[in-house]
């Protein structure tokens, strides 16, 4: 099986969710693209025969750090005084 | 293979440093700090994989004669499971440092946090 | 300008680590640590499976245990930043069909996770990955009953009794005289069965508990303050 | 003869996750950035198993029983999230 | 057995096809709720194909990927139904060619009051 | 106790088929660790109170395997031709239906096979009454809607779960 071409396809899905995560408006789609690299990521461990690594990338890298993120983004639009989300939050002018 | 991994890798570093160095909001700079983790990780596997080389995982019986010409380097994996694993961490304490700032000043923007500026 | 300045400084990032991407040539071989570490006498020595938890455990035990220590750290930095408000919110009603899937799941998915940890020479997984999946169930939980009590002091008590085992056991291979984080402590046994490469099942359980317990306190830390479901 | 159908299952999966992510990018609402993110991580989930026979080792598909969970347990809180009960 | 073999791999291209059918369907269907529908359905039956067909050519693998299979079926209608519930809560609109809407009648019955989004 | 045994044996089976092998040393560790788990979990579940160990709830339980496997394939031809059609022939709503059961797990069950066959997906659940999005609605009426969606999986499960 020529995992070469399979590994390019991985590439370019991840460099595209970076860019999502880079450049989205969107918080939330943000971190998700965020989530989705990882993913991605842990698929090309495998092909690099690293089981081991894949296993904690899915587990702790991707999963774990998602679940945080939301918690945090769930609390800062609970302290906004008008619940705004966390992306409406830095276009105010702060002077 | 190789090859395409590790460039996969260096252009996910410049893409999270890029994202640190030129957006505003804190989060996106926290979400830039984790890409450029992932990319470091994918270059430090690619360093370790070996042409021909399987997982260093002995459950088979002709894995056991002359290990090391068949199975790829398992010392950067042992190195890259620990640095996830402290990734973790560091990224749990950003997020709530972020927090805790945007309970004092109700922002997230980075211009807003000018304490320290002379 | 600013663009301009940050361009200038990834060029200067790229023309540091282009050497380094250019001089890669794909490696060919183990290095002459990693060819020590597979060498027949040391599998024998060590007999475990899996190559890469011999690694963490006994031959780079220390770093592990450096890093069960920054996961503490974080824990107690996050609890000491974040000050917990007292605000009740009313939360909208869980579905019904959701809380039954996960009173079904929750046990079979910490089962997973023990598996994982104490499997850990023989297949990929170990004490952080089986942790993080613990964690993962009692993340579940809090998501399918959010004004459950979380009992602090058990999983306190859990993770400094698994921490102080797991140095014990570390501190007896010393004694012993065989060094830190030795695994030959215990009798190696069959290469390739559960009871087998001496104490780096058990070593691996006691930090699998350690990881669960620590992260599921990082995580309800971040949790708000929640009643009325 | 069973590696070239495989082969060919797999290039199905990779344009089936391709065109998952042509929604993901186009989206329109974040709940249909989540179900593409699902999909794929389904997706994904076979093309694992597939690898896992091609590489002819076992140990490959505990990776992928705790990747599933993971993925389940990442569209829950998404959802809780966005209906603001978390 | 090379027959099993083949038939395992035939199994697992149908269900590859299956999560092409699914994607095709993402990117076709109207609105959230549609396109919730055939995701759900299409990847559940596509991936327990796959995982079908590799049982049938590695019959020694079979307990990792039965419960693998019981995973997949246990998980993803909860997790779709979630989905459907926050979308509804928050008020996604639905298409034009919708006929009939009960809940909106019973949540007035039993004066629940929708968020407005 | 009824919980408590069928939650040790859920987790025994999930032991055996992770590890694959019926070697006495390894179930006895997966013994052990079952019966801490299910002491630890099952102090106040009630998961599965309602279910019925006779002959014919087995029997049941088999026939309503391949019931639900016959619909699951059924649902994906139907969800490919409705895909692979250029005019896209749907016709959504959203349907209320009445089930008779009780029992909560049945009940999740239920909700499961909905959810998985043709063109339907449980949107909401109030006390006995489901919210069903349908792709292509037929009948508005509660009653004909209930028969043509719930009456075949409610039969066998009503036999399971008394």
């Amino acid at each position: 099986m020529e995992f070469k071409i399979i590994t390019t396809l991985l590439g370019i899905l991840m460099l595209a969710m970076s860019f999502i995560a880079i450049y989205h408006k969107k918080m939330i789609v943000a971190v998700i693209a965020t989530g989705a690299v990882g993913l991605f990521a842990s698929i090309m461990y495998l092909f690099l025969a690293a089981p081991d690594v894949a296993m904690t990338e899915a587990a702790i890298g991707s999963g774990l750090s998602t679940i945080i993120f939301f918690y945090v983004l769930n609390r800062i639009r609970q302290n906004d005084k008008e619940g705004r989300e966390s992306d409406e939050i830095d276009e105010i002018p702060n002077k | 293979m190789e090859y395409i991994t590790i460039t996969t890798g260096f252009l996910i570093i410049l893409a999270g440093l890029w994202a640190i160095m030129t957006r505003k909001n804190l989060i996106r700079i926290i979400i830039g700090f984790s890409l450029f983790d992932t990319g470091i990780h994918i270059v430090m596997v690619s360093m370790a994989f070996v042409k021909g080389g399987v997982a260093p995982i002995l459950d088979k019986k002709e894995l056991l004669t002359d290990t090391a010409h068949k199975i790829v380097d398992p010392v950067p994996q042992a190195l890259v499971l620990t640095a996830i694993v402290i990734g973790l961490g560091v990224t749990a304490l950003m997020l709530a440092y972020a927090m805790r700032l945007h309970q004092e000043k109700k922002s997230l923007d980075i211009e807003s946090f000018k304490d320290l500026k002379w | 300008m600013k663009k301009l300045l940050v361009l200038f400084i990834l060029a200067a990032f790229v023309s540091v680590l282009y050497p380094l991407y250019s001089s890669f040539h794909g490696s060919t071989g183990l290095t002459e640590v990693s060819q020590f570490y597979a060498s027949k006498e040391n599998i024998e020595k060590v007999n475990s499976q899996n190559l890469v938890t011999a690694v963490v455990v006994t031959y780079r035990g220390l770093d592990t245990l450096g890093e069960v220590t920054i996961l503490f750290l974080t824990a107690a930095i996050i609890a000491f930043f974040l000050k917990k408000e007292s605000d009740k919110r009313t939360l909208r009603k869980n579905s019904e069909i959701f809380k039954t899937a996960a009173k079904l799941l929750i046990p079979i998915i910490t089962m997973l996770g023990i598996y994982i940890f104490i499997n850990g020479h023989l297949t990929p997984g170990g004490g952080f990955q089986g942790g993080a999946v613990i964690a993962s169930a009692v993340i579940l939980m809090f998501l399918a009953f959010p004004n459950m009590e979380f009992s602090h002091k058990f999983f306190e008590s859990l993770e400094s009794v698994s921490g102080l085992v797991y140095v014990g056991l570390a501190a007896f291979g010393a004694i012993l005289g065989l060094g830190f984080l030795d695994n030959a402590i215990l009798p190696l046994g069959k290469f390739g069965e559960l009871f087998s490469a001496g104490a780096i099942p058990v070593i691996y359980s006691f930090v699998g508990l350690k990881v669960g317990a620590e992260l599921s306190n990082i995580l309800h830390k971040f949790k708000s303050v929640q009643a009325d479901n | 003869m069973v590696n070239t159908i495989l082969e060919v299952a797999v290039a199905i999966i990779l344009l089936s996750i391709g065109l998952t992510m042509i929604r993901f990018v186009k989206g329109k609402t974040s709940v249909d950035r989540v179900i593409a993110f699902d999909m794929m991580s389904i997706a994904s989930l076979a093309l694992i198993a597939i690898l896992s026979y091609v590489t002819q080792r076992e140990i490959y598909l505990d990776v992928a029983i705790v990747y599933g969970l993971l993925g389940f347990l990442a569209v829950i809180i998404i959802a809780k999230y966005l209906e603001k009960s978390l | 057995m090379e027959i099993l073999e083949l038939i395992g791999a035939i199994t697992t291209l149908t269900g590859s096809l299956i999560l092409l059918v699914a994607s095709i369907g993402l990117l076709r269907m109207p609105d959230v709720y549609n396109r919730l529908q055939v995701g759900t359905k299409a990847t559940t039956l596509g991936t327990i194909l796959s995982l079908l067909g590799i049982i049938l050519i590695m019959p020694g693998w079979w307990g990792k990927l039965v419960l693998l299979i019981f995973f997949v079926m246990m998980t993803s209608p909860v997790s779709s139904h979630v989905l459907a519930r926050a979308s509804y809560f928050i008020k996604i609109p639905f298409t034009d060619k919708t006929v009939v809407d009960k809940l909106k009648v019973s949540a007035k019955a039993r004066k629940v009051e929708y968020e407005k989004k | 106790m009824k919980n408590f045994i069928i939650t040790f044996l859920i987790l025994m089976v999930v032991w055996v088929l992770l590890n694959n092998t019926f070697q006495p040393d390894i179930l006895l560790v997966g013994a052990v660790i079952a019966v801490f788990l299910s002491l630890f979990m099952c102090k106040r579940c009630e998961l599965f109170q309602d279910m019925n160990f006779t002959p014919k709830g087995i029997f049941y339980t088999i026939w309503f395997l391949g019931v639900f496997m016959v619909e699951l394939i059924k649902s994906n031809l139907d969800v490919t031709k409705r895909v692979l059609n250029p005019a896209l022939p749907i016709k959504p709503g959203i349907v209320e239906v009445k089930t008779k059961l009780k029992s909560k797990f049945a009940r999740m069950l239920l909700a499961n096979s909905i959810t998985l066959t043709p063109g339907t997906l449980t949107v909401d659940v109030v006390d006995d009454s489901f919210f069903i999005h349908w792709i292509d609605v037929k009948d508005e009426d509660i009653k004909s809607a209930s028969k043509e969606i719930v009456e075949k999986f409610e039969k066998y499960l009503e036999v399971i779960y008394g």
